[in-house]
């Protein structure tokens, strides 16, 4: 299934991308994390949260979206 | 994306004193309103390793942190009695020494904004996706981590 | 009477919006800075027996509060890391909407401005010799009580 | 002795005055409210503070001032 996935903050730069078209065969966030990795072996020690439909997403639940945002922690205020 | 009640927290570049001063204004025909309690977040010019912090730029996942914006919104209307509420973050390059982040809270008695302004506050630099980037004079720079 | 060092709180009738930009505006040359807490006292059009205030007349022992109001100053900058902080009170007429009350705290980190600005408003209110009358529509008065 | 006294708030409206002289025999602010009260019987059941010196006085304090401040619960902010 082709996702976009869309980097934020210090990912676009670990990553060298904002945005993206993946090939995943995921169907939970879990999943879609280890392929994103074996894509991009460069985030394998970063932290960063899942959101699809501008919701963060547990490891459980399962990949629904077409787009995707990798968002590192949280630095506003 | 826009969904409707949904406001938009962003200003590009940094908060102006004049804008907060529109929004005091703005509350002068509230007249149930006995006290306001504001917060200004203001870029530091930190020093870090020798080098000082000369502004911030900020980014976010601006659709995501306005419904999550709006989703604490409500939230802290339900959790403490106020008359008005708003938040304003910055969005793009704020200068060391200007403002990048508003809260305003307004209530009948002043022990209600007092409560419910930190923790408006918190939750927001907790759950809000923005990301702030620190650049130093000499143009290098890095990740802000919230403490 | 007047002694060094002693600031006069006290502002003719209503503290402007324009009046609060200025100070914020004031504090951009401290870099830091990177948090401020701003407290508004707003007079309410509270309606008591069926009349509406639509003002209050402040009067004050002066020169005793400009000189609680130092001592209050030196005790919370003894009690909290704080970089700055100013303390404004009408005197005279402030229609109701109006700001009457104005106090200003700003530190390193928002969690000292959070604990500071309750601590100093509850102080002033407590022990600044300041009276406020509420004048009804219609003239009469009553003495207000703080709660 | 004669003293200035001053009143505040609503003190003024219910002595008259905004201030006054007083000859005064007291030499502890508790005879002076004792003194004061007889000349103005009208501040019996009110509330109030003495201070001397920009200072609030309690009961045995002496009275060495030669202005005094007679003043109502406080209502700033």
């Amino acid at each position: 299934m082709k996702i976009k996935v869309h980097y934020y903050g210090q990912l676009t730069e670990i990553t060298q991308k904002s945005e993206e078209i993946v090939d995943i065969n995921a169907s939970t966030v879990e999943d879609f994390k280890k392929e994103l990795i074996q894509l991009h072996p460069e985030l394998k020690n970063r932290t960063f949260q899942v959101a699809q439909n501008n919701t963060i997403q547990g490891e459980k639940d399962p990949l629904t979206a077409l787009t995707i945002d990798l968002l590192p922690p949280f630095s506003g205020g | 994306m826009k969904k409707k009640g949904i406001k938009n927290i962003f200003t590009q570049g940094a908060i102006t004193p004049a804008f907060i001063a529109q929004s005091i204004s703005n509350h002068q025909s509230k007249t149930q309103i006995g006290a306001h309690d504001l917060f200004l977040g203001q870029v530091r010019a930190d020093e870090i390793d020798g080098k000082k912090v000369q502004a911030i730029e900020y980014t976010a996942q601006e659709d995501m942190a306005n419904q999550i914006g709006h989703e604490i919104r409500e939230a802290t209307f339900g959790k403490f009695e106020l008359s008005c509420m708003h938040i304003h973050h910055s969005i793009g390059t704020v200068k060391a020494g200007e403002i990048c982040f508003f809260v305003f809270v307004s209530g009948a008695h002043r022990e209600v904004v007092f409560e419910a302004l930190p923790y408006l506050v918190n939750e927001i630099k907790t759950k809000l996706p923005v990301f702030g980037k620190e650049v130093f004079e000499d143009s290098s720079y890095q990740w802000k981590v919230n403490q």
